[in-house]
């Protein structure tokens, strides 16, 4: 009876990995079926993807980041955040632990890898000069795609963009003498890592079945909650098909991911608008966004 | 018989040189001079083959080929018209050269919202990506090969009252064939590559695909496995593309 | 009838100009046949490309019966074989009955006229396998096969030995004879010129035209070549040629 | 004076047929067809330009025409030797044709890595990536060019004593122009995309670090203001090219 | 000394095979002036290529002073011109100089070569713009300026005019009385060939080589070509060629 379900597609961040055991597990025990739900998954070519596309409707639903739908909106893009993902960063400090770095201070002088992302640069202003370094003592290399050759070769000394559950775990695995130094515990304002984002238009007019999605969804993260281990296995069977992933790196990875994915005092799903207020304050006087977002309009929590 | 023996005898010292390469290049990733996350050893990249030979060949290149096929092939046929279009009327070329010159200087990357937005995630994107890239040197090789006929041939089949569209047909097309088929050969190399590129651009099958995937992983070996692959595909298409070639011209010399 | 009045040609490429020709003027009755000759590089083969409609005057006109000219008129056979390379002899010599949907030529037809050139059994040869004469013979029926009603002919036999020479001339005549085209020849060989012509044109390097009627009836035969009557006009031809040396 | 006459005659129609197109698109995306954070307006693409031309011109095309130049002279001075080289040797050509073929089926993100170990992140690493994208037609052109000349020519200066290398500098390089000629004016634009895609792999001038830094910043305008520079920079290097060939091969009709 | 011993030559192509020399023996001396006559496509340029080294004999052998011909030894003119468009005539004639570098010809002493073929002025002309006749002395003058002492001629002056001809052949014997060259030249025209050479080899299509002497004095004058025995001799060699008619 498929053809009463109603089609949504989503469209993750990056290729399937760790973070993404809840879609996967919900769509194979049938809780998005039972909600009316057919999902279709979809993979983006550039990180930007996803919310262009979810703007124009071309998707009803985008995983993307907390700071690029501020920025989204301080272009007029308009998108929406449903729901908080990953609630906290997964962004940090990435450094070579033998370059003698101990604490932000400790850049200057060094080389910073970055993806070409507009915000790592502010995010390291705000570290050093948070501790009171001077931010034109640091050179910030823009090492294109490639953040984990960039350090593992020795180019750069840090990297700002390489995530604590992904290039870090690699990193390590790969004998390379990786430290991680947390961005919100020095001065950087907390914010979601990952959040589901809507086109304006769709969440006008399909508000009902994106609600249950997200109920759908929050079923499936409490399994991936109650056995890890069976809802990686979904992931990687469903993987397996095309494509292998490292069940040891996906396990510690997973591990790092279900604190930061919704806990007693902010449940899974839910955003926080102090978090959102902070960030837009934040992105506003680092200039990352050039007018002030309203970040009231930016995110709507949905009742499920 | 006599085809594998002369075979053998043409590509015997490449796969010589390939197995010296291989074996230096093994020795210098053992020895630690080249991180094996960057440069994997063969050895490891063979293995990564190995394990997973049947999805690599029956899923992931069975897919690329089939993007290259008809990318390719549209970009044979579009190329070749605009070429003709561009050869019969200095209209035509003076407002098409320029749009071609233009789709080339656009990085692809930037095309990606536009093609995800025409095409969603079909096979299409990929095709439109592939044909972009392979329909360039198609349009300039054609057409160049088609301008570089010997006059006094054409004036020949002009005295004979030929319309345009009969030198074209007797003369122009045969005179142009062996830049046209030069540019063929560029072509289906750059159809493959296009096709891995377009893979980039969201896709959940194929060489490309897989490649990337791997590259996130920071899993060297199955990058340089699915890189293989493409690269004896790639040689694949560019000696049929030639003994095409070689068939067609035989009777060329005068 | 083909009439070329005060026709004028200069080539022109940049700066470089070169005037070939000045104040052309000839008429030639259907049917008849006149041979061009003169001194190399006076612009017979130019006369040709033009009456071909393959350059333009830049002066006068050229008329076929009354009409300017244009292409695909007459049947031209350039100086240079230009056999296509990659064509063999037969789809070589079918190429102008390919071009003019009337007026088919059979490939049997085909097969049959280069038997009578002397190449036989070279139908599905290709141009670089052929002799030098035989490439001339094959240029040769090539433009006989357009079937026009004019032919401009330059220099068809230079290549061939006397015999075979001779052979292509009877045969030329022959059917010369029989479908009275009219034929414009360019030739160095003056018994050539003669034997074959109602009229010798001979093109002077200052561009007079200078008529010689050759008066003996037709049809001719061989003999002829060694008349009085003929050695004189030959030799007088001859004169005039030679007071071109200076 | 009279270029200039000739110039606007020839591109005139091209340049209307781009006005009305800009116009067009101007009101479409006014009109809200198409959002115009996924294809901007052409006034904003305009004034992105405007607002940011010193820097858009003068520094980064700058650099990015840098990195071009150097990837396109290596890429033709090593394309032509190996071209000649494998015209020379048929042991040479069965080694290098392969890996010639090889180092254009591999996907340039997979050699990223490599390229980041090898190069660092100085200007040689895009020179690296222009060349290996420029110097593929390059070497295909140039040896089809070569291989193509008529035998009856080489035979006579064979019968005058010609050496191998006379025949080749005497007939073969000027017979073998044409085609090559052909694959400069597709290199010449393949370098400029390899120099535009060597950027990507981590820079901080050049267009298409621009055009990656404004795509990151969900700028449209801003992307399609390099994309057209880049468009006009690609366009007036192929007419370049074809200028100088054109020149060159003037006297060619025979 | 130039010998051709039993040689054999058999076109080849895929499947296709043309036999078209067999035990060719033929002996050339020194300064000696051959004409190599027959009909058209029984092999007479299929030789001059063997000796020129451009094609190599299946049997037997060509020596030159006793010693294998090899490629460079001798100055050949193909039977198509094959100008380089893409160079002047005066840098074409240049080509051989270009090559060899000893016997160095000055670019005032090529532009002197080129005004006693009539063609002064054209030195900074393309190829493409010289009539069919003034393409040929350019072809001639590059054979003649490799400055070999054989010299082998495909029909050199097969496209000129009585006159031109006549001025060609005048001023090539007194170059080769002057440089003793051996030459073998092709020709279509008996007259020419009798009134040049030494000796007349006539090439019949059953690879017969037949051998006629000349025997008149030299210096020659043009009244030659109207003595008894010149006439006789001639007319002797267009039986012989009759007779391979069947
Ligand atoms: N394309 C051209 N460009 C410039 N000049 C040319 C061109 N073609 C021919 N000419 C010149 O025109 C003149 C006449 O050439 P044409 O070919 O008509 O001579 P011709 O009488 O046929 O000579 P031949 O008997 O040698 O064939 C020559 O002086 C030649 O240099
Ligand atoms: N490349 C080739 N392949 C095959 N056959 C050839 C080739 N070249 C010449 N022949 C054949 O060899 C024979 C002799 O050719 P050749 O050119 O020597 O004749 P020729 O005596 O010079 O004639 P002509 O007087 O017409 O120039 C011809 O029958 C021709 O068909
Ligand atoms: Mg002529
Ligand atoms: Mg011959």
């Amino acid at each position: 009876d498929n053809n009463k379900l109603k089609d949504v597609t989503i469209m993750l961040d990056w290729y399937p990995n760790a973070v993404h055991s809840a879609l996967y597990v919900a769509k194979e025990k049938g809780y998005f079926k039972d909600e009316g739900i057919n999902l279709k998954i979809e993979m983006p070519a550039d990180t930007n993807d996803p919310l262009k596309m979810a703007a124009v409707g071309k998707i009803d639903l985008a995983i993307s980041y907390q700071k690029q739908v501020l920025l989204s909106r301080s272009e007029d893009i308009p998108v929406v955040s449903i729901g908080s993902y990953v609630q906290h960063p997964l962004d940090a400090l990435i450094y070579n632990k033998s370059k003698g770095i101990t604490r932000p201070k400790d850049l200057e002088g060094k080389k910073v890898g970055y993806a070409s992302s507009p915000t790592s640069e502010p995010i390291i202003k705000t570290l050093v000069e948070h501790d009171g370094g001077d931010m034109s003592k640091v050179k910030m290399v823009d090492v294109g795609f490639d953040l984990m050759p960039a350090l593992a070769t020795g180019k750069v000394d840090a990297l700002e963009g390489a995530y604590i559950n992904h290039e870090y775990l690699l990193l390590k695995k790969e004998g390379v003498n990786v430290g991680k130094m947390s961005l919100e515990d020095n001065g950087v304002p907390d914010s979601s890592e990952l959040v589901f984002v809507t086109g304006e238009k769709t969440l006008k007019s399909e508000k009902d079945t994106l609600t249950k999605f997200m109920k759908a969804l929050a079923k499936g993260q409490d399994d991936v909650k109650k056995n890890p281990k069976s809802a990686l296995n979904v992931l990687l069977d469903h993987e397996n098909k095309n494509f292998k992933l490292d069940k040891k790196v996906e396990t510690e990875s997973l591990n790092i991911l279900l604190p930061l994915m919704g806990d007693k005092t902010t449940p899974f799903g839910q955003q926080n608008p102090k978090q959102w207020k902070n960030l837009a304050d934040w992105m506003y006087k680092t200039k990352i966004t050039p007018k002030k977002v309203n970040y009231k309009d930016a995110f709507m929590n949905l009742n499920y | 018989m006599m085809k594998i023996k002369s075979f053998i005898r043409l590509y015997g010292l490449f796969a010589i040189f390939t197995v010296i390469f291989l074996i230096a290049m093994e020795a210098v990733v053992e020895a630690g001079f080249v991180p094996s996350y960057i440069i994997p050893a063969p050895s490891e990249v063979y293995r990564a083959i190995i394990d997973n030979l049947s999805s690599l060949i029956f899923v992931h290149l069975k897919v690329t080929m089939l993007e290259l096929g008809i990318g390719f092939i549209l970009s044979v046929v579009i190329g070749v018209i605009l070429a003709v279009a561009m050869f019969f009327s200095k209209t035509i070329e003076k407002i098409i050269y320029p749009i071609v010159l233009i789709s080339q200087t656009i990085p692809i990357i930037a095309l990606s919202p536009i093609f995800v937005l025409w095409f969603g995630y079909t096979i299409w994107s990929k095709v439109a990506v592939t044909f972009l890239i392979a329909f360039f040197p198609i349009v300039v090789g054609c057409y160049d090969g088609l301008r570089s006929g010997n006059s006094e041939y054409v004036d020949l089949l002009r005295s004979m009252g030929a319309t345009k569209w009969q030198i074209f047909t007797k003369f122009h097309v045969s005179s142009a064939l062996p830049v046209f088929f030069s540019s063929l050969k560029l072509a289906i190399v750059y159809a493959l590559i296009g096709a891995t590129i377009g893979e980039w651009l969201g896709a959940s099958e194929g060489l490309g695909y897989y490649s990337r995937r791997m590259s996130g992983q920071l899993n060297a070996a199955g990058v340089f496995a699915a890189i293989t692959i493409l690269s004896i595909a790639g040689i694949i298409l560019f000696i049929i593309m030639s003994l095409i070639e070689k068939r067609l011209l035989r009777n060329r010399r005068s | 009838m083909l009439e070329l009045k005060d026709v004028s040609y200069t080539f022109k490429d940049g700066q470089k100009v070169n005037p070939v020709l000045q104040n052309i003027n000839l008429t030639i009755h259907r049917g008849e046949f006149v041979s061009l000759i003169g001194k190399s590089g006076t612009g017979k083969s130019t006369i040709l490309k033009l009456i071909a409609g393959l350059l333009h005057a830049d002066h006068g006109s050229i008329l076929l019966d009354d009409k300017p000219i244009k292409l695909g008129d007459v049947g031209y056979m350039p100086q240079h074989d230009l056999l296509f390379s990659w064509r063999t002899i037969l789809d070589n010599i079918l190429l102008p009955t390919e071009i003019k949907k009337q007026k088919k030529v059979k490939k049997q037809e085909a097969i049959q006229w280069l038997e009578k050139v002397g190449l036989a059994g070279y139908e599905k040869a290709y141009p670089k396998e052929l002799s030098g004469g035989m490439r001339q013979r094959v240029a040769f029926l090539r433009t006989l096969l357009t079937g026009k009603n004019v032919l401009l002919l330059d220099e068809p036999f230079g290549a061939l030995d006397a015999l075979t020479k001779k052979e292509m001339q009877a045969w030329l005549l022959s059917i010369w004879q029989e479908t009275k085209q009219t034929v414009i020849f360019i030739t160095h060989d003056l018994e050539e010129a003669l034997y074959l012509s109602d009229r010798v044109m001979l093109l002077h390097p200052d561009d007079d035209l200078e008529e010689s009627p050759i008066p003996f009836e037709r049809p001719r035969s061989r003999d002829l070549l060694y008349q009085q009557d003929f050695t004189r006009i030959r030799k007088k031809l001859e004169d005039r040629l030679r007071h071109d040396e200076n």
